[in-house]
């Protein structure tokens, strides 16, 4: 992988995932008839957060310190593994989408403990339902990941989102079709998006992600909001690359169009967002389990 | 050589309890040198064991043993080098921890037991291991299990202790009723009662057919039963939760692994298994761990938890099994290499992580006299390194890079993946499940982990008459420092292990052309363990700098003022939503209070979740069996009169015979 | 040489009667054991071929059996003394003169070879042995005895119309009038097939209800539940074990005569028989030394069931006739210290045996593991070999159902003991004063010993002593 | 073989019938005397000539079965102060056909076996197993001790029958065990009796079911 390309790969992934929520935002806004927020806004939070000193309760020990951090950096590590643009990515290997996944895990294992560090039952029953809704996330993912696995016989991200995918689109299309629709229900309840968990609620009885972090403050926070954009980005980075299958010719068309398809992404979640109510919490498993039939759905069409 | 040097390290581990028997019950010069036996004994066998690694030439001892169809025929293999190992290492280290734990001036009633039957535990399973003879093999089998029995009932004042002794006792004996058939249907098909006989390579034995199958199936039952997968589980939970901590771990990390040496061992006489063996025990390792880690979110006692938390790592090891098995019925190298590999680190693996998780679970009982998860809490103050080293044990266990359970999990998953590629009949749909359900046995296992660590370490004392804990004494804490050292060792540096896992592989199934390549991605997997490491440590290193001298407050109360420390989420709260997703399986009970109108009366809140395999099918058709039992004592009702006319019925019966 | 043999122990219990002393007279018991134990050694360590003297021959099948009433005695013996120091309240003079005198009529039972001998002996040593049942002279062990008695003798009975039946049989043929049984092995290919078949089933109901298979067992819980654990050993390990080799004898013949196919289905169904009633009464049984009758049963089932099979099981029987008996011993006379010590053998009354008399109630509990066929211990060997013989030969389903009952047997038997081993000794239980004492704990740890030693390690002359029985046994026409 | 010997063994198996069908224990003692007496005269009847040997076997059955042990068990019936037989597990008529049937089954069965020409058409055998099974009913169906006293004796006697017909083959010694056995056997079964009779103050057996599986 050319240098420069390698560059291109740690820009994106460093700058451009605020940007995201961003759009989020503003299209969010539009629906509702507001101008709304700047795009850039969530840089300017980020950057106030990480100025700002931090209050910490008396109860915690140096879990809930750690937690946002090893959420960020097991993230990054994750980033590692997925192709931007029409490129490779910067590590691939037999079996990388296990680690890849795993790597959430073991984010999402310190974000929880973190929570619970405070003894506070709220950021408790965040945790739970954090942990839970991942349960049934994690087989939608893999599953959706299989059908790639089997349909292209390779066992790594990069082989699976490669050169191969746009002859596969032809051959399965409704597979792939339905795991790009799993993967996204996945991403949204990976990334607490409505309809699963509304970030901008103020009920705390109603929240997932956002009440695990009420604790937190200053740059650890800024830490959580940068991480969980991160997620968004290299979530839907996957999505993209399955949904946009881009030939290796013509490297520097491909960024654009990579950078496209994730602005693309924000703008439809941001109409999600609009357009649909936050499920009730009871109901939120039945979606899951369904986004894990349609990418066993997909499987068994591949079997045909 | 080193044959000999492995039995004398046995034979010392065996004896090590006997000079205490000699010291004076009040007395503790016994029980260091036990420890110090002990020690001796492991250091023996681990270096016997390596020298026969590294000397195959040497590792092969055979002599005569007046008994019928018994030899005392002993053989070194990498197979058994791993599961040997782990008896020496674990068991020694338990007994290091049992310094502290289960002092004699606090036990004396049953301290010096436990030791004698500690030690011969050890002895047994590595006697088991290297034993080729059938019935050797069977005789370490049952003294295991007989020394477990003792030290699972070592507190038999105790009504539960009892109960779980006996469901153990008939579970294991069941099992070993199995081998019995095992041995004499192997003899009378194969006319050998041994595990491949020295000058034999493996898997030489020309076995087809019904025999075959029923060989298989019994070895699947009898190994089973020890290895405690779904639902041959029964025993497991209750004799884990009810053992002495070190004994747990002992138990959990090793013992029920011998049912997958002798499962694997097994598997090694059959040439040619026919492809629906492999997909019977990757079922059955599906249906462990799904349900295995779905009754362990459920529990309420720390304990018993990671007992159902071993079922789970039994089947994934069993998923890893069943794609050798696949691999080798469909020819396939890489999957028997992949799949074995997997299964046997991860039984190094599980067994490493979950003697931690007990020792540490054992220190938190020790200082707090309770296992209820849901009266304990903020024990991370009192308790730092035993909660550092739970929290490495649970992230291990999890599967989590960049510890050791990722390395053999993740080569599970290779196995199933490359199954998935596998064109030409339906065994990939059955194997793309499988991924799906493994990856859901990880998220599980993160659930119930984070819930464990957190609600036990994290947080507030949840009931203030739990007593105030104190960190573990060093005998306790320097066993748990060395397995939590292993653990990472291994996430770190998996590729080590290739060569050894290789050959094992080779000596599941000889003739196998890759094994190297099949094991490559290991190396990955270390750089991605060191990255995962580098890059988690600097963060966190980062936010720890840039945090210290922060301003400390309460907790942010989301304005409820006043509330105390028993409202934080408990675990079984945290559990709810998942234990209702299983409800099906789990059929949890208990007791919901109805309030009724604005000043509810005074109330209670209790949840239950049974066994459901021995409390809702087997403890009643025993029942049921026992009453129609009962019903034929008529037969014998005191009358002799009654008697002499049995006499005569039979007389009658047996002229007519003809 | 044989005469020797069979009347030491006669003697010895003329002298019992007339020794005054209550305390001396129990000494006799190990004396004779002893002198009992030297003669048979001797026997034994003679050439192998038949050792003959008139009737009274010791051949093959009857040395180790031989060897083993005389250890399993001895045990007996070294025990009695600290057991009747135990009960200064009795009067022993009947009870050594009957317990030697039994060893005397069993010796002889072992040794005939003659038809009508034999019988004698037999009933000799049933006449023998009630006595001993009736030891506690209350209305418990009146009610055991005389149910001991009229089944027993009733059994005894058939067994004699079967030999009338058998020498019949070979009358009838023309054969010359012979009952000993080296020459009805000989002539039995010309004995007529329906008289040697129905004096089988005959001989097989009458020893049968002397060795306690099922459905003949039904004395033996009352009579092994009422007696001195001493007696039950006597009555478990050696009078069955006398009837076994009665049967034996027979088989031998059926064998010879080539009918043993018949014969072995006979042996096999009431082999099942024995070990299915003994698992359905050893479930939920709530007196501990009934449990142990059944237990009893159940092996006499086992031992037959060997012979059924055939091939290897034939040996695997022989060593378990020794294995069970020495299990017997420690199972017997340990559960009768407990007794002792809690003054009652119902599971509701006694608990907690390992806080009390921890050196009996390990034992009994070990006693426990090694009847059930768990390694270390000898019986572990026996079944296994019984197994594989059931597996070897073709009998699946009989292999299967052996394992079977084993299981259930292990169930019930396993919770009837750990109640009484494990836990605390129930409130306010009856303190007797009696506790472990080296005397009455000893021989167990001897017996103990013996069936650890056979499990480990099967010595050489005892393996050839058993191979040499099994090939004795097997013999075709 | 003399031709006396048929009618004799009719006899007894009318004397069978008797004993089934008698309430009194009197009468059934004596029955089993005269069945004692009868299988001394059948020894003589079978060997056809006296010898020493078969006049000793004669002699010894006549005296034991016919007189001592009928006289201990006056004797014992005296002690314990019982006449009757009450309330049979099963009736007394029921009994007696059981008894019919059983002879029938007798004769059925001996058919199956092939006999030595000089017994040939004889009814040794089958009456040998009638009485035995005349035996067993007692023993299954009486509740007084001494009435399956009784009954093991009809037992033995069928036995003896039996044995009639090997007289010449079988040696001497065997015979006199016979005898000996039965009377020790009768002796101590009435010594038990006794013991019973002091414990329970009665010979009913049905006191004696406290042993038993509840």
């Amino acid at each position: 992988m050319p240098t420069i390309h390698l560059a291109i790969h740690f820009a994106l992934l460093l700058l451009l995932p605020p940007l995201l929520l961003g759009v989020i935002t503003k299209t969010k806004a539009a629906f509702a008839g507001r101008v709304g927020a700047p795009f850039l806004q969530p840089y300017h939070d980020l950057v106030k957060l990480m100025k700002k000193g931090t209050v910490l309760s008396r109860t915690t020990t140096w879990v809930f310190r750690a937690g946002p951090a090893v959420g960020l950096a097991t993230v990054l590590c994750a980033a590692f593994l997925v192709p931007f643009g029409n490129h490779a990515a910067p590590l691939s290997f037999e079996g990388d989408l296990v680690l890849f996944a795993y790597l959430f895990g073991l984010g999402r294992f310190f974000t929880v403990a973190a929570a619970l560090d405070t003894g506070s039952p709220f950021e408790g029953m965040g945790a739970a339902r954090e942990a839970t809704f991942s349960c049934l996330a994690e087989p939608a993912l893999f599953l959706g990941l299989l059908v790639l696995v089997r349909s292209s016989g390779s066992l790594s991200l990069g082989g699976m989102m490669g050169s191969g995918l746009g002859a596969e689109w032809a051959t399965a299309g409704a597979s792939l079709v339905a795991v790009v629709c799993s993967l996204f229900i996945v991403l949204l309840v990976e990334n607490c998006r409505i309809p699963f968990d509304d970030p901008t609620t103020h009920l705390e009885l109603t929240m997932i992600h956002e009440v695990m972090v009420l604790d937190h403050s200053g740059p650890a926070l800024g830490m959580i909001l940068y991480s969980a954009s991160l997620k968004l980005f290299v979530l839907g980075a996957v999505l993209v690359r399955i949904a946009m299958p881009l030939g290796e010719e013509r490297p520097f068309l491909g960024w654009a169009l990579f950078v496209a398809g994730m602005l693309g992404l924000a703008v439809l979640i941001g109409v999600v967002e609009s357009t649909m109510a936050r499920l009730r919490l009871l109901q939120v498993p039945m979606l899951l389990v369904g986004a894990v039939l349609l990418s066993a759905f997909g499987i068994v069409l591949l079997a045909r | 050589m080193s044959v000999a040097l492995v039995l004398a390290g046995l034979v010392l581990c065996g004896l090590s309890g006997l000079p205490g028997l000699f010291v004076h019950r009040e007395r503790g010069s016994g029980e260091r040198v036990f420890a110090a036996l002990m020690i001796a004994g492991a250091a023996a066998g681990v270096v016997g064991a390596l020298r026969a690694l590294a000397l195959p030439a040497e590792s092969v001892l055979h002599r005569a043993w007046p008994v019928r169809a018994g030899a005392f025929d002993l053989r070194i293999d990498p197979i058994a080098v791993m599961f040997l190992l782990q008896v020496l290492v674990i068991g020694a280290l338990g007994a290091v921890y049992g310094l502290g734990y289960w002092r004699q001036v606090d036990h004396p009633r049953n301290g010096r037991k436990l030791r004698l039957f500690y030690g011969l535990l050890v002895c047994a399973m590595g006697l088991l291991v290297i034993a080729r003879n059938g019935v050797l093999f069977l005789f370490g089998w049952e003294v295991m299990a007989l020394a477990a029995f003792v030290l699972v009932t070592t507190e038999d004042h105790e009504r539960t202790v009892r109960g779980v002794g006996y469901v153990y006792l008939v579970a294991t004996h069941t099992g070993t009723l199995c081998l019995f058939a095992f041995f004499g249907l192997l003899h009378a098909t194969a006319g050998t009662v041994d595990f491949a006989a020295p000058d034999l390579e493996a898997g030489a034995l020309p076995l087809t057919g019904p025999a075959a199958t029923a060989l298989f199936l019994l070895a699947l039952v009898g190994c089973g039963l020890k290895a405690g997968l779904m639902p041959l589980h029964i025993w497991l939970p209750g004799a884990h939760a009810s053992a002495p901590s070190h004994v747990s771990a002992l138990m959990s990390g090793v013992l029920i692994k011998m049912g997958i040496y002798g499962l694997v061992r097994a598997c090694t006489l059959f040439s040619e298994p026919p492809l629906w063996w492999g997909g019977l025990v990757l079922g059955l390792g599906v249906v462990s761990g799904v349900l295995g880690v779905a009754f362990a979110i459920a529990q309420h006692d720390l304990k018993r938890l990671l007992a159902y938390h071993s079922v789970e790592n039994i089947g994934i090891i069993l998923m890893g099994l069943g794609v050798a098995l696949l691999g080798r019925s469909l020819g396939n190298d890489a999957l028997v290499v992949l799949g074995l590999s997997g299964a046997l680190l991860h039984v190094w693996n599980h067994g490493l992580f979950k003697a931690l998780l007990f020792l540490s679970a054992g220190a938190v009982v020790h200082a707090t006299h309770t296992r209820e998860i849901d009266r304990l809490g903020g024990l991370w103050r009192a308790m730092p390194l035993t909660g550092a080293a739970f929290l490495v044990g649970a992230v291990a266990i999890c599967g989590l890079p960049p510890l050791n359970g990722f390395a053999s999990e993740i080569l599970v998953y290779l196995g199933l993946l490359r199954a998935t590629t596998h064109h030409g009949d339906a065994t990939w749909i059955f194997a793309a499940l499988s991924v799906a359900s493994l990856a859901l046995v990880g998220a599980l296992a993160l659930a119930c982990f984070v819930k464990v660590f957190g609600a036990t370490f994290l947080g507030v004392p949840r009931d203030a008459s739990v007593p105030a804990a104190r960190e573990a004494p060093l005998s306790m804490l320097v066993p748990m420092g060395v397995l939590a050292l292993l653990c990472v060792a291994i996430g770190v540096g998996s590729p080590v292990l290739a060569p050894l896992l290789g050959a094992a592989a080779r000596t599941f199934a000889p003739g196998l052309a890759t094994s190297a390549s099949a094991l490559a991605p290991l190396g990955w997997v270390t750089a991605a363990s060191l990255a995962v490491l580098a890059l988690v440590g600097a963060s966190v290193m980062l936010v720890l700098w840039r945090t210290r001298g922060a301003q400390a407050a309460g907790t942010w109360d989301c304005g409820y003022a006043g509330g105390s420390a028993r409202i934080q989420y408990t675990s079984s709260s945290f559990a709810q939503l998942l234990v209702g997703l299983f409800a099906w399986a789990l059929r949890p009970g208990g007791h919901a209070p109805a309030l009724r109108g604005p000043f509810a009366p005074r109330t209670h809140f209790a949840s239950h979740v049974p066994e459901v395999v021995l409390d809702v099918v087997v403890l009643p058709a025993c029942r049921l069996a026992a009453r129609s039992f009962e019903r034929l004592r008529f037969l014998q009702q005191g009358r002799v009169q009654f008697y002499l006319l049995h006499v005569v019925l039979t007389l009658l019966v047996l002229m007519l015979w003809r | 040489m044989l005469a020797a043999l069979v009347c030491t122990p006669l003697l010895f219990a003329l002298a019992a009667l007339a020794v005054p002393s209550e305390r001396l007279r129990p000494w006799l018991l190990p004396a004779c054991g002893l002198a009992h134990l030297a003669l048979v050694v001797a026997a034994l360590s003679g050439a192998a071929e038949p050792m003959a003297h008139g009737w009274l021959v010791l051949d093959q099948l009857g040395r180790p059996v031989l060897g083993f009433l005389s250890v399993l005695f001895l045990v007996c013996a070294l025990y009695a003394p600290g057991y009747l120091a135990q009960r200064p309240g009795r009067k022993n003079r009947v009870f050594c003169a009957c317990v030697l005198a039994a060893l005397g009529t069993l010796t002889l039972l072992v040794v005939a070879h003659h038809l009508g001998l034999m019988w004698v002996a037999l009933e000799t040593t049933t006449l023998a042995s009630a006595p001993l049942i009736y030891f506690n002279h209350n209305a418990r062990s009146i009610e055991a005895t005389w149910k001991y008695l009229l089944i027993g003798s009733v059994g005894i009975a058939l067994a004699l119309l079967g030999s009338f039946f058998l020498a019949y049989g070979a009358l009838r043929s023309g054969l010359p009038s012979t009952l000993v049984f080296e020459d009805l092995v000989r002539y039995a290919p010309q004995i007529s097939k329906p008289w040697l078949h129905a004096s089988f089933v005959l001989l097989l109901v009458g020893f049968g209800t002397k060795m306690g298979l099922a459905p003949m067992h039904s004395w033996k819980p009352d009579a092994y539940g009422e007696a001195p654990g001493l007696v039950g050993t006597l009555l478990a390990g050696g009078l069955t074990s006398g009837a076994f080799v009665a049967i034996l004898r027979f088989f031998h013949i059926c064998n010879a005569a080539g009918d043993g196919e018949f014969a072995r289905q006979l042996l096999i169904a009431l082999g099942l028989l024995s070990m299915a009633v003994a698992g359905v009464f050893m479930v939920r049984q709530r007196d501990f030394k009934r449990m142990l009758a059944y237990s009893s049963v159940e092996h006499m089932g086992i031992l037959v069931l060997g012979i059924g099979i055939g091939g290897e099981a034939v040996f695997g029987s022989l060593l378990h006739l020794v294995n069970n008996g020495l299990c017997k011993a420690v199972l017997f006379l340990s559960a009768g210290n407990i007794h002792r010590a809690f003054g009652s053998k119902r599971t509701e009354h006694v608990s907690g045996a390992l806080r009390r008399v921890p050196g009996s109630a390990a034992l009994f509990l070990a006693g426990f593991f090694a009847i059930t066929g768990s390694p270390p211990f000898g019986p572990f060997m026996s079944e296994l070999t019984i197994v594989r013989g059931a597996f070897g030969t073709g009998h699946y389903a009989v292999g299967a159902a052996f394992l079977f009952f084993l299981f259930v047997i292990f169930i019930g038997m396993g919770a009837t003991v750990l109640g009484v081993v494990q836990g605390d000794p129930p409130e306010g239980a009856p303190e007797t004063g009696i506790r472990d004492r080296f005397s009455t704990l000893a021989p167990i740890v001897l017996a103990l010993g013996m069936v650890l030693l056979l499990g480990v390690y099967i010595p050489e002359p005892v393996d050839r002593l058993l191979r040499d029985a099994a090939s004795f046994l097997e013999v075709q026409p | 073989m003399h031709t006396a010997v048929d009618p004799l063994l009719a006899v007894v198996l009318v004397s069978n019938f008797l004993l089934l069908g008698t309430s009194r224990l009197r009468a059934a003692i004596n029955g089993s005397a005269a069945q004692g007496v009868l299988l001394g005269l059948l020894a003589l009847a079978v060997h056809g000539h006296l010898t020493l040997e078969t006049g000793f076997v004669a002699a010894g059955a006549t005296f034991t079965k016919g007189v001592l042990i009928p006289w201990l068990l006056h004797r014992a019936m005296r002690e314990v102060a019982i006449r009757r037989e009450i309330e049979p597990l099963i009736g007394f008529m029921p009994s007696m056909l059981l008894g019919a049937v059983g002879t029938g089954l007798a004769l059925v069965f001996a058919r199956t076996l092939p006999l030595a020409p000089e017994h040939a058409g004889s009814l040794l055998v089958p009456a040998s197993l009638a009485t035995v099974l005349t035996g067993f009913i007692l023993l299954c169906t009486r509740r007084k001790a001494i009435t399956q006293v009784v009954g093991y004796l009809i037992l033995e006697n069928g036995i003896f029958i039996m044995g009639l017909c090997l007289l010449e083959a079988m040696p001497f010694l065997v015979e006199i065990g016979v005898l000996l056995d039965l009377f020790v056997g009768i002796f101590v079964l009435g010594i038990i009796i006794n013991h019973i009779n002091r414990e329970f103050s009665s010979v009913d057996t049905t006191h004696l079911s406290a042993l038993k599986e509840e």
